[in-house]
């Protein structure tokens, strides 16, 4: 089974890459480009099992390893 | 079009194929000879001028033919090295194109057994200033550079960043590693030993770079476009993980040879080690760790995925390799054993696919070139150029700022500060001076290491200026305080089916070879890029030379800042007029024309001979060679790096302009305490080598009068400031 | 009194913490494998700088999951003296031993050379050497070494005086030109800077031993 | 408005950080991850304009700055 998980800094933890990337566009000649932030996108494949299973098992790798609950927020969807 | 021409081989080849084998080739033996016998692998327009290379000497423990050559330096240590080119790669994908050209060089060097020690880089590009393209193409090359290098914890220590218009299309990304190794723990890579088996460690084989050795050989073109899943992904963390498991492995008796799977992938590693062992080979590609499912034999046998090593095992001695190797998390796997019988054979499972001479793969049987060459058109004209008419500036002050801020004499360190140059804690000279020194640890001892090549000397003279490359090679060294002792060379030309290619790189090879022989710097590895062109134009014939030297005492190494008031400013040399093809020329009069500077080998030679018994006396606060840029440019540099000013009075019958900026050879800006200076023009004056007092270093400003007369002000900070800048501000406008 | 440098796959300042205890400080030292359970015998552990397991996804996010963790652990819980270099302090930042996080330097670049840093903390195990407001030259090299916090976090540090060492060119974007922190406890300090390659003259900058001297002085109970 | 702009490795390129990342969660106890590949997720915020606007300016913003599309393809969604 595949799971994405979208892992994103807080709103309050500046993004200088997303920073830097917004000015890169304006300079480019892209008009009203009001903000950029960049986050992760992370595809799982999984062994299946049971969605509840997977679940745990996807939020727990999301707390100890693919997301950094200090900065980053998570979410996910089970495709 | 026929499988072999689109495999990038010739009728005459193809024949030679069928001769080879007394039949038709199979689909795999074909892919495997088109790839064995591209340029790239096979050398075949280049080999036959390699026997004008020197490649013996009292220091060489190994020369060309191997993974990487190696020096003595005494103490039971020896040196390793090579360099080696990711032109085209770099071309399509920076980052990734610099970060797998890092990965590959540095294989080559734990392959001999060596650790290594040190990186450095060659780049070119075009005119940086207003082209968004090549500003993307540095951005990435340093990038992947830094990324693969910096988590690989091999410092690196130096380099050379050339821009110009000719590298447009085809950008140059030269990486040079450089390792340390006991005398007795060399290895090679030779597959002996009846019975032994083969076995393979490191990343899992995967589609990409399929095509990657013929795609190193064919022009860049539009069409080229669509073999862009050449692309191959670096993974520093698997080649450190593989660079530690093979030096623990080489530390026991458990590896009969070693050999990193490169361009051609487990095709050349095979048939190079099997000829190598003097023997066969055979192996069984379904126990090939795969990345993806449904690969066809071809693209195993061909796939250029990177972090691979091939290992020929002493039989009986696989535990001792799953042990070491499991220790660092890798697998390794059994894929084959040696023969006896010299011939090449692939199976899978109990079907033989190919089977051929292992020798008619390699080198020795591919095709040999000696292709028509004559004189490009351009040289004679430039040769009879009369520079007597370029304008004198009518202010010098301005000019002068205006060259210190050109990208070729700027500061680089925008691209060496994002390298991690320290790592190792061996780095007594970091990038920034003449040469970069690295000591050796549990010794006294250090080595200096630079890499050298002005192209547009190459340019309007291949000769000459393959000459002056090996010189100022070696003068670089010799700033440092250490002698120079071997070469490795990236040449890197247009197509050698062209005859006026063809002459430049034969011209240079005759230019290199001729400057070794008389410097005593013996050729010990090297690579060759052809083809560097676009539909335009083909590249400056750049043959880059990538030198090592010695240091027998590191604790004597020799910087280029001033180091305190007072000292007497002396110009070891003599500067004629000679703009012929120098950044002067070109930057402020948009020219590249003219003949090159004259290079006296004999005055080179005692110079550099004078300069080195000097530091060895403790005469000198400072040493730094001449280049780019010319008198000037070396004062500013010494006097930034110092934070020093300097005042001079120059006496001289040559335009100011030339004397400033004139790039004639064979010159070193020295500094020394006034009560040396006697000490050091009684040497001078039996050495026959011209000098002048130019005046002292002291003071804010750097003031220079020519024949009484003040054409140079600059406040140190003013000059620093811009001098450091002008490549950030190009970068981050 | 004996030092440990810990090993990861891919820690590359290892041998550089290593020779400076060592050849440089004179005491002992041992590297430990990242497998290792056991370093009771330690009296201070050495987490180095590099990519440890590539620094994929995170710099130092997978090395918290090694085994030798678990045991530091258990040892700076007892008091005993941790010190994270660069790598080292990503490391300890991820496994929770330190507050905060670094990130990405504000550039976007890998940055290499030799920074001031001002020490605003002399009285730790690992300043005790070193004056208030004196200025040290420390090299760094760092890809990810923006450190940030929470407000209510910067403040606590600050008013605990866990903040050691500052910036005085602040290259990377770090709060409050943060380039180490100490725990609430004293005994586990993370920086970015390498005082391990400022120990050996032939370097020419010797402005790291300050930091080992005033371990060793803590540790041999002298202050 | 808000665009979620996604970009992947194209499947022939390999992910070196993505096959860590699996090693490590298998080694850390996590059964069946089969794989793991890693990309990147850019929440775009733009000036209001009419979708076929916003849908051309993303597309030529993914071309040319925001995916690499050597190595790497796109996808976006309008939220
Ligand atoms: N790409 C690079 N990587 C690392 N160091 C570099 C690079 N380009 C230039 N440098 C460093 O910048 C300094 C000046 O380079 P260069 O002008 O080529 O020196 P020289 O004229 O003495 O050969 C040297 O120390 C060199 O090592
Ligand atoms: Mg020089």
């Amino acid at each position: 089974m595949k799971i994405k998980v979208y892992v994103t800094l807080k709103d309050s933890i500046s993004d200088p890459q997303g920073t830097a990337i917004q000015g890169a566009l304006t300079k480019k000649g892209y008009e009203g480009v009001k903000s950029v932030r960049i986050g992760k996108l992370i595809e799982l494949e999984l062994s299946d099992r049971p969605e509840a299973e997977a679940k745990q098992a996807v939020e727990e790798m999301c707390e100890k390893l693919l997301a950094n609950t200090v900065i980053e927020k998570y979410t996910y969807e089970i495709v | 079009m026929n499988l072999y021409e689109e495999l990038g081989l010739k009728k005459e080849e193809y024949e030679r194929i069928l001769e080879l084998l007394g039949r038709e080739p199979n689909e795999l033996e074909l892919n495997m000879y088109g790839v064995m016998w591209s340029e790239h692998c096979s050398y075949k327009h280049s080999r036959a001028l390699f026997k004008h290379f020197p490649t013996t000497g009292k220091r060489v423990l190994q020369g060309p033919g191997e993974n990487a050559g190696i020096i003595d330096i005494g103490d039971n240590m020896a040196v390793a090295m090579k360099i080696e080119s990711h032109n085209h790669p770099s071309a399509v994908e920076p980052y990734q194109g610099a970060a797998t050209g890092v990965g590959g060089i540095i294989r080559d060097i734990f392959a001999m057994g060596a650790r290594p020690v040190a990186l450095l880089n060659s780049l070119r590009f075009g005119e940086l200033d207003n082209s968004e393209r090549v500003q993307y193409l540095l951005d990435g090359v340093v990038e992947g550079i830094s990324g693969y290098g910096n988590c690989m914890g091999i410092p690196t220590v130096g380099g050379e960043t050339f821009f110009n218009k000719s590298y447009e299309g085809n950008p140059l990304v030269n990486a040079m590693c450089v390792g340390v190794i006991e005398h007795d723990k060399i290895h090679r890579a030779s597959a002996k030993g009846v019975g032994n088996p083969v076995m393979y460690i490191g990343a899992s084989t995967g589609r990409d770079g399929v095509g990657g050795a013929s795609f190193a050989s064919v022009e860049l073109t539009e069409a080229s476009e669509e073999k862009r899943s050449a692309v191959q992904v670096g993974d520093p963390f698997m080649e450190k993980l593989l660079l530690e498991a093979s030096l623990e492995l080489l530390a026991t008796d458990a590896v009969v040879g070693i050999q990193d799977l490169g361009a051609a992938g487990l095709t050349s590693a095979v048939c190079e080690t099997a000829t190598r062992g003097e023997g066969g080979m055979d192996v069984d590609i379904s126990e090939v760790p795969r990345r993806e499912s449904g690969m066809h034999p071809v693209e195993v046998m061909i796939s250029e995925s990177q972090e691979r090593m091939l290992l020929i095992v002493r039989k009986g001695q696989e535990e001792t390799v799953n042990r070491i190797v499991g220790k660092w998390g890798l697998h390794s796997k059994v894929i084959g054993k040696v023969t006896d019988d010299g011939r090449l054979r692939v199976r899978e499972g109990g079907e033989i696919l190919a089977d051929m001479p292992a020798e008619s793969l390699d080198s020795s049987g591919a095709p040999k070139y000696y292709k028509d060459y004559h004189e490009p058109k351009h040289m004679k004209k430039s040769r009879c150029e009369d520079l007597s008419k370029i304008p004198e500036p009518k202010d010098l002050n301005k000019t002068f700022m205006e060259l210190l801020r050109a990208p070729n004499i700027a500061s680089k360190e925008w691209i060496y500060n994002q390298y991690d140059h320290m790592v190792r804690t061996s780095t007594v000279v970091k990038p920034g001076s003449d040469a970069a020194v690295i000591r050796i640890r549990g010794t006294e001892k250090g080595i200096a290491l630079t890499t050298d090549c002005n192209s547009r000397f190459c340019y309007l003279n291949p000769r000459e200026g393959s000459k002056i490359a090996v010189a100022e090679a070696a003068r670089n060294l010799v700033a440092a305080g250490a002698t120079p002792a071997a070469i490795t060379d990236g040449l890197n030309f247009g197509s050698p089916e062209k005859p006026e290619r063809f002459y430049e790189f034969r011209e240079s090879v005759l230019g290199l070879s001729e400057a070794c022989r008389e410097l005593d710097t013996p050729v010990i590895s090297g690579n060759v890029s052809f083809y560097n062109e676009t539909d335009k134009a083909a590249i400056y014939p750049t043959p880059i030379v990538g030198m090592v030297g010695v240091l027998e005492d590191v604790r004597k190494h020799m910087t280029l800042d001033f180091k305190e008031e007072n000292n007497v400013i002396l110009l070891m040399g003599e500067t004629r007029d000679e703009i012929g093809g120098s950044e002067y020329l070109s930057r402020i009069h948009g020219k590249e024309t003219g003949e090159v500077p004259f290079l006296n080998m004999a005055m080179e030679i005692r110079t550099q001979r004078a300069v080195l018994q000097g530091i060895e006396r403790d005469l000198f606060q400072s040493v730094h060679d001449l280049s780019e840029g010319g008198l000037v440019v070396a004062l500013a540099e010494s006097a930034i790096a110092g934070s020093m000013g300097a005042k001079l009075d120059i006496q001289s019958d040559l335009g100011p302009d030339r004397v400033l900026f004139s790039e004639s050879q064979s010159r070193f800006l020295v500094s020394l305490k006034e009560s040396k200076l006697s000490l050091l023009e009684q040497a001078l004056i039996s050495e026959k080598i011209p000098h002048s007092i130019l005046g002292k270093t002291g003071g804010e400003n750097l003031q220079i009068k020519i024949n009484e007369e003040e054409v140079i002000n600059h406040s140190i900070k003013d000059l620093e400031t811009n001098w450091r800048g002008a490549i950030q501000e190009i970068m981050e406008k | 009194m004996k030092f440990g440098v810990i090993v990861f796959p891919a820690s590359n300042c290892d041998l550089d913490s290593y020779y400076a205890i060592k050849d440089m400080m004179g005491e002992k030292v041992e590297y430990i494998w990242h497998e290792e359970e056991k370093i009771e015998e330690y009296d201070c552990i050495i987490i180095p700088g590099g990519f440890s397991y590539g620094d994929y996804l995170r710099c130092g996010a997978v090395a918290q999951f090694s085994k030798v963790m678990d045991a530091v652990k258990a040892h700076a819980e007892k008091g005993k003296l941790v010190i994270g270099i660069c790598n080292g302090f990503q490391i300890l930042t991820e496994a929770g031993l330190l507050p905060g996080a670094l990130v990405r330097n504000r550039d976007l670049k890998f940055i290499c050379g030799t920074a001031p840093l001002r020490v605003e903390n002399s009285d730790t195990a690992f300043t005790n050497k070193l004056q208030p407001g004196e200025v040290i030259e420390i090299p760094v090299a760092h890809g990810e070494g923006n450190y940030v916090a929470q407000d209510e976090v910067l403040q606590k540090l600050k008013d605990n005086g866990q903040i050691l060492l500052t910036y005085q060119e602040n290259k990377n974007g770090s709060k409050e030109d943060i380039a180490g922190i100490i725990n609430e406890q004293g005994n586990v300090l993370g920086m970015m800077p390498h005082p391990e390659r400022a120990c050996d003259p032939i370097l020419g900058n010797t402005d790291g031993r300050k930091i080992f001297e005033s371990m060793i002085s803590y540790l041999k109970g002298g202050r």
